[in-house]
């Protein structure tokens, strides 16, 4: 059988940067291929090159066989070959079906606004997606755009679909959605291929697999042959044990106290505490109010209730008060709220803690001491340290937020996604940076929709359900089962079962 | 939702009270003809600011469309003076003056729009360039004077501005077309649909198959069209050219979108907008020019105060929070 | 006579029919005197602004060793000192139409008479309407030479009965006076005449005038002797009985006495006050020049 | 680097061109006296320029400074005027001026900067507004003519223009100090680093604890105290004010910032860029006065290519994909 899409002995430079050094792989119709890597191992620049949205320096991309005919994505697209990126490709201006048909508008003369509406509210049904095909994305949650991002890629008919991290932002529910469309797509002959750091995913999805290093292939193999480890174990170049770190278990006082703290329109009257030296994990489904509720507390959003730091009552309008207290706060949606994609690391790293690099003027030195360490902590890999963070890969971006959310020395941090598309090395390497961060004193609070990370990291759990405190657990307690039921809403069982 | 009807209110509702105060102010202000002369006053800088709504919002700026239509309405006078021999007075040499002013326009604006989208220059840069060029060039071939239409083809020619069906003068008329077709362009074409793509992120609308400089060529093309049309109705109103035409229209059409509550930034025009936006303006000078203000010196304080106003009813400090 | 002499000439740039008038003739005499005396060279710069026109005055001293100066003060305050620095330089000055601020600088001065230009309208008005009769103002661009002309104006018809219903800004534009006649027109059931006070804003009104049919009802005065108008009084039209002159040729006389300086012997030195005359169907001919863009 | 290092070197190329060409057409264009005249006369364009690249780095835009610097200068001169009789012709009168002019630059770009960032009206309406407010006011207060300072103050205050130190007149010396703390603010300080990161993304410099609001604020005043300052070496040289002072000062000073490179939409500031683009346009005009061209009229044209020329030479079209 012909590939439907190939890579041949394929390289690509970014100026004098070899990224990719000849690639050769394929991908096969009504097959899952999975892609696997480390951060900046050049995953998506390979799917880019697929795409058409970028060219290779040298060697082919054969299209059923034949050189591909495109010069562009948008060629690419009339030839079937469908991409859904790992940065959001979406125009934040417009809303969900004028972005589901953007560059494809149904209509003669007069576009069909109803048939746009209509189909664009079938797929999200398809998607079980509750969003209004009229919402505006710029206010929608980054897991929602993930999901309209998905709608859109399906609504193009590909034989070729390329998916670059679709499942990082998506909870366990929503991943699960996706996963049946892609078996539907698998079995209507589709090629697919797939990237994601959770290797579980790939474990349970793949036909194919292709571990990449350092932009060249380093192994391929069929269903089966590779085990989670396996995988890791080729991806990263060496053994990777303990994933998490052991659990903490002696507290400090209490230094940041939540009540009746409310972020109208969703988050309804949650109290929690918070201990020195402790790793709280918040969990629940999107839209639960999970993000509203962190931005809350940073200020960042209007608020009502108290919050008492170490006693005190505090009241913050912005985030800088909140850094005055030593809180701070890492988004969750990176390209929008958390990085300026078009200056380099070393003015992104700083940009929050400005104030110590210098008096009157920043000290330049200073700031490249402390990029320099925060690539050497966070393992921040980029060709080059001025480079535009736009151009890093995504798991480098991510690596990037966390250094610079780390950078104020807070007390308390709130970490929405943490491992947001980090590779399952770092991803360790983070863990282990957060465990050390609570033994040194700090109190850390996580946000995810990785359940495993909820799981693994927390010494609490709080879990939230439509903007409210659905239930709290802790230690022993917290399991997988006790969680998801927490999640879904059938608390009392939950509770019985631990 | 809630956002999009409180600032589409907003200029709706001081255009409004702009016809109440005009009303106490003067019983005149409500006349048949003195809505007559706003309307058609209004349609010149309308019709520009129509264009100007889809150049803006897919992240455009023309500064040069004042001058642009000094600079046509002079090559029109002129190919008008030059073919009255040939043609005689008649629909033909109208119909010739129509098709130079059209071709003109169309030419000027391919000009400003290769320079932005083939030559990547600032669209801000490419028309004050073009802007001062094209206004010299109308002072340059009137020799410093005014070009003037033969009386005689001007005479022939007045109707198209003084003239009308039902009681509706042709500028008033085409004014009304040119808004229409521009409000459905802008929400039920895929031109206008692109237009607020390309503003709002122009990677995402390039990723998406739209041919964003294509469209974008597109925008200032129809935009010298539309400042083609208007000059058209333009030249039979006083018959002359000079290098004073059309002075400041540019501020004034870029006025009008942002106060109809197209964003400058681009992304999101709404031509409806910006036609109250131009009634707004046309009608801060009527009511000045109807009241009995203390001095007109002031006159100037009072539009920028109303402006402002204007914008203040629209966007309150909510929307600011939003955007 | 191998001594060759470079003369600046400083005028304002051609905004409106008035200086657009005077601009042609500024270049058209400029042309002329070249080609007369092979050993004048002159060099002329026009400004949209003081603050440019005193950048022209500076460069001309700086860079192009004028030997004389003509200039068009944009406004007589922030002129004088700069001009005032080129007669400083031992350099001879000719002063148009706006007197600088501070007198004695030049040596020359060659005008208009602003105060005449509206006295001699106010006066036709006063002596040509009854009492009680209504009329309406359209000023120019708010400038001190506005003031002195409506000033004029009003004294002149003091006394007279005459009411001035409003006075707005036309800018010497001819958009602009359309307009706000217009709004005259609306807002004024009666109007016996106006005084546009500028010929291109006189255009401007009678087309607004005509749109109305309210043409019979009133007359109109212009002002500076622009052809067509000049024309239409020649012709005896009832809307347009007169006009008042200041001729954008005063230029040419202030260039070509400033050229005589230096080529002749001739005593060119004074003040020359160019009066406006009103003019009538009678000796419309002698102020005709179907030649010049104005 | 390869990208920025053409545009940083494209505005600069442009500038010597402009020299070379210069020196070409007029022995005396290098002479001493014609540089200072040049620079001293840029001055007041380019230190507003240099506020305004802060302004618009930051994402916004300031129509109103032309007429700022008209209003500022009138007050100046009425306040001048009205304490002479009680401070006498002195060093204390020039002060007071002074501070007169300083103080009302601060209070008319606060208005701007709090109706920009409280009110939350886009800064094209606001300033639109207050460009009205001010000039019309400094009419109304001129009575339609002109403002004058006293014709002895005046005597006294000249030498502020005129005069200076080594043979550096007072003009050019601020105007280098203000560039060089224009520069060191923009590259060095917090400041100059969060108008960028506000201008690149105003969402991201929130959330980083940047006070976006306050930030704005600032390049407003900063700009208002600058037009003050250009107005204190303003009035000695013109002595007066006037409606028609300073008219089109804010379409040059935006000119030059975008000229030097910095980005409309804000995101990317180069102060010395703007250092050059006030050159450039100030050595336009210059270079014209230097030359016989066919005609005057033609002047705007050639003024108009040179600026796209020059902006062509920096920007080509790869840069163009780059952003
Ligand atoms: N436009 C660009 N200019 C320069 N370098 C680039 C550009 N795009 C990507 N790179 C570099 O190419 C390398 C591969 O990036 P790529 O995005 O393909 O990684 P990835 O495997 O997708 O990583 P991740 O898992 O973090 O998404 C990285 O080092 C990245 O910095
Ligand atoms: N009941 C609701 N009504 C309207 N909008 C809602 C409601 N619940 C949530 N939303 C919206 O959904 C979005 C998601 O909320 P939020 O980001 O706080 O949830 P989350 O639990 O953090 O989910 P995610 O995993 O997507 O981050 C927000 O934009 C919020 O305004
Ligand atoms: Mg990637
Ligand atoms: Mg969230």
């Amino acid at each position: 059988m012909t590939p439907a899409l190939a890579l041949q002995d394929v390289h690509k430079s970014f100026g004098p940067i070899e990224v990719l050094h000849g690639i050769d792989f394929a991908l096969r119709p009504g097959e899952v291929h999975a892609l696997i890597g480390e951060n900046g191992a050049g995953k998506s620049t390979i799917m880019k090159i697929l795409g058409g949205f970028l060219t290779s320096t040298s060697g082919q991309v054969l299209l059923d066989g034949q050189p591909a005919p495109y010069r562009s994505g948008a060629e690419a697209e009339a030839a079937g070959v469908v991409v859904i990126h790992q940065e959001f490709n979406l125009a934040p201006d417009l809303t969900v079906a004028q972005n589901v048909f953007l560059g494809r508008e149904p209509g003669r003369f007069l576009l069909d606004h109803r048939a746009m509406r209509r189909e664009t509210q079938a797929l999200l049904d398809q998607l079980d997606c509750r969003v209004s095909p009229d919402a505006r994305i710029r206010d929608l949650a980054v897991s929602d755009r993930q999901m309209v991002e998905i709608a859109k890629a399906l609504g193009r008919k590909a034989r070729v679909l390329i998916m670059d991290e679709p499942s990082a932002v998506l909870t366990h529910r929503e991943v699960e959605v996706l996963f049946r469309q892609i078996d539907r797509l698998r079995a209507s002959g589709v090629a697919l291929l797939y990237t994601s750091h959770r290797l579980d995913e790939v474990r349970h999805l793949a036909d194919r697999i292709t571990v990449l290093r350092d932009g060249a292939v380093v192994r391929q193999a069929l269903r089966g042959e590779l085990t989670e480890d396996g995988m890791a174990t080729a991806m990263v170049g060496r053994d990777l044990k303990d994933i998490f770190p052991p659990r903490r278990d002696s507290f400090g006082p209490v230094v940041l106290e939540v009540q009746g703290f409310s972020v109208p329109p969703v988050v309804q009257d949650v109290s929690f505490t918070l201990r020195r030296g402790e790793v709280l994990g918040i969990s629940g489904l999107v839209g639960s109010g999970r993000t509203e509720l962190a931005e809350g507390l940073v200020g960042l959003r209007t608020h009502r209730g108290s919050l008492r730091r170490e006693g005190q009552a505090i009241t913050l309008h912005s985030t800088a008060d909140a850094a005055a207290h030593g809180l701070a706060y890492l988004t969750e949606d990176r390209k929008e709220l958390g990085l300026l994609l078009d200056k380099s690391l070393r003015e992104n790293l700083t940009l929050s803690t400005l104030g110590r690099f210098g008096r009157l003027m920043i000290s330049r030195p200073a700031e490249e001491t402390a990029l320099t360490r925060a690539i050497e902590d966070f393992d921040i890999r980029t060709p080059r340290r001025d480079m535009a963070v736009g151009n890093l890969s995504g798991g480098n971006q991510q690596k990037l937020l966390l250094a610079k959310t780390m950078l104020p020395d807070p007390q308390i941090v709130i970490i929405d996604e943490p491992t947001r598309g980090i590779d399952i090395g770092t991803k360790s390497q983070i863990y282990h940076f957060i465990d050390r961060l609570a033994r040194d004193g700090l109190s850390v609070i996580v946000i995810s929709s990785d359940m495993p990370e909820i799981l693994g990291l927390s010494d609490r759990v709080l879990v939230m359900r439509q903007g409210r405190v659905a239930g709290e657990l802790q230690g022993d307690a917290i399991t997988e089962t006790a969680v998801v039921r927490l999640v879904m809403g059938t608390t009392e069982e939950a509770t019985a079962d631990a | 939702m809630r956002n999009l009807s409180l600032s589409t209110l907003g200029p709706l509702a001081a255009l409004i009270l702009l016809v109440v105060l005009g009303t106490f102010l003067n019983a005149n202000f409500l006349s048949a003809g003195n809505i007559t002369n706003v309307l058609a006053r209004s349609a010149f800088i309308g019709m520009i600011a129509v264009g100007m709504t889809f150049v803006i919002t897919s992240g455009g700026l023309d500064l040069s469309v004042g001058s642009m239509a000094a600079f046509i309405a002079g090559m029109m006078i002129l190919a008008m003076n030059a073919m009255l021999p040939t043609l005689g007075i008649g629909v033909p040499l109208v119909l010739a003056g129509m098709a130079v002013a059209l071709g003109v326009g169309l030419l000027a604006a391919l000009a400003n729009g290769l320079l932005i989208t083939r030559a990547g220059i600032e669209p801000f840069i490419v028309t004050l360039g073009t802007m001062g060029i094209f206004r010299s060039l109308v002072t340059w071939i009137a020799d410093g004077g005014t070009l003037s239409l033969d009386f005689e083809a001007r005479q022939f020619y007045r109707p198209v501005y003084y003239g009308g069906i039902f009681g509706i003068t042709w500028p008033i008329l085409v004014f009304a077309v040119v808004a229409v077709l521009g409000e459905l362009a802008m929400r039920h074409t895929r031109f206008g649909r692109y237009c607020e793509a390309i503003g709002s992120n122009d990677r995402v609308a390039r990723y998406s198959a739209v041919k964003v400089e294509r469209v974008q060529l597109m925008t200032y093309v129809a935009l010298g069209v539309l400042v083609g049309l208007a000059t058209i109705l333009y030249v039979p109103r006083l018959g002359s050219a000079s290098g004073s035409t059309g002075l400041l229209w540019e501020l004034e059409a870029i006025a009008a979108v942002i106060i109809g509550g197209t964003a400058l930034k681009g992304g999101y025009g709404r031509v409806w907008g910006t036609v109250v936006g131009v009634l707004i303006l046309s009608l801060i000078d009527n009511i000045l020019n109807l009241a009995d203000l203390v001095s007109p010196y002031l006159n100037g304080a009072i539009q920028g105060v109303i402006i402002v106003l204007a914008v203040v009813l629209q966007r309150g400090k909510s929307s600011a929070e939003g955007r | 006579e191998d001594k060759t002499y470079t003369i600046g000439v400083s005028i304002p740039s051609a905004t409106h029919g008035f200086m657009g008038g005077l601009n042609w003739h500024a270049q058209d005499t400029i042309k002329r005197l070249e080609a007369i005396y092979p050993n004048v060279k002159f060099v002329l710069a026009t400004a949209g602004e003081p603050g440019k026109q005193v950048d022209d005055i500076e460069d001309m001293l700086a860079t192009r060793n004028i030997d004389g100066l003509v200039v068009l003060p944009f406004e007589s305050e922030p002129l004088t000192g700069p001009v005032k620095a080129v007669k400083d330089a031992g350099k001879w000055v000719t002063v148009v139409d706006r007197g600088l601020s501070q007198p004695g600088i030049e040596d020359l001065y060659v005008a208009g008479d602003n105060t005449a230009f509206g006295q001699v309208a106010g006066e036709y008005f006063r002596d040509n309407l009854p009492s009680g009769a209504k009329v309406v103002i359209l000023r120019g661009i708010p400038t001190t030479l506005d003031n002195e002309r409506v000033d004029a104006f009003e004294k002149a018809i003091d006394g007279s009965g005459i009411e001035v219903l409003d006075k707005q800004h036309g800018n010497w534009n001819r958009d602009d006076a359309f307009t706000v006649m217009q709004d005259y027109l609306s807002k004024y059931p009666k109007i016996d005449a106006v005084w546009a006070a500028d010929d291109d804003m006189a255009l401007g009104v009678m087309e607004a005038i005509a749109a109305a049919g309210r043409t019979d009802e009133m007359w109109i005065v212009g002002g500076a002797g622009m052809k067509e108008i000049i024309k239409r009084v020649m012709d005896g039209d009832k809307q347009v009985p007169v006009d008042v002159t200041y001729p954008p040729a005063q230029i040419s006389s202030a260039i070509e006495m400033t050229t005589l300086h230096f080529v002749s012997a001739a005593p060119v030195s004074g003040r020359f006050i160019i009066g406006s005359t009103l003019v009538t169907p009678e000796n419309a001919a002698q102020f005709y020049f179907p030649d010049s863009p104005f």
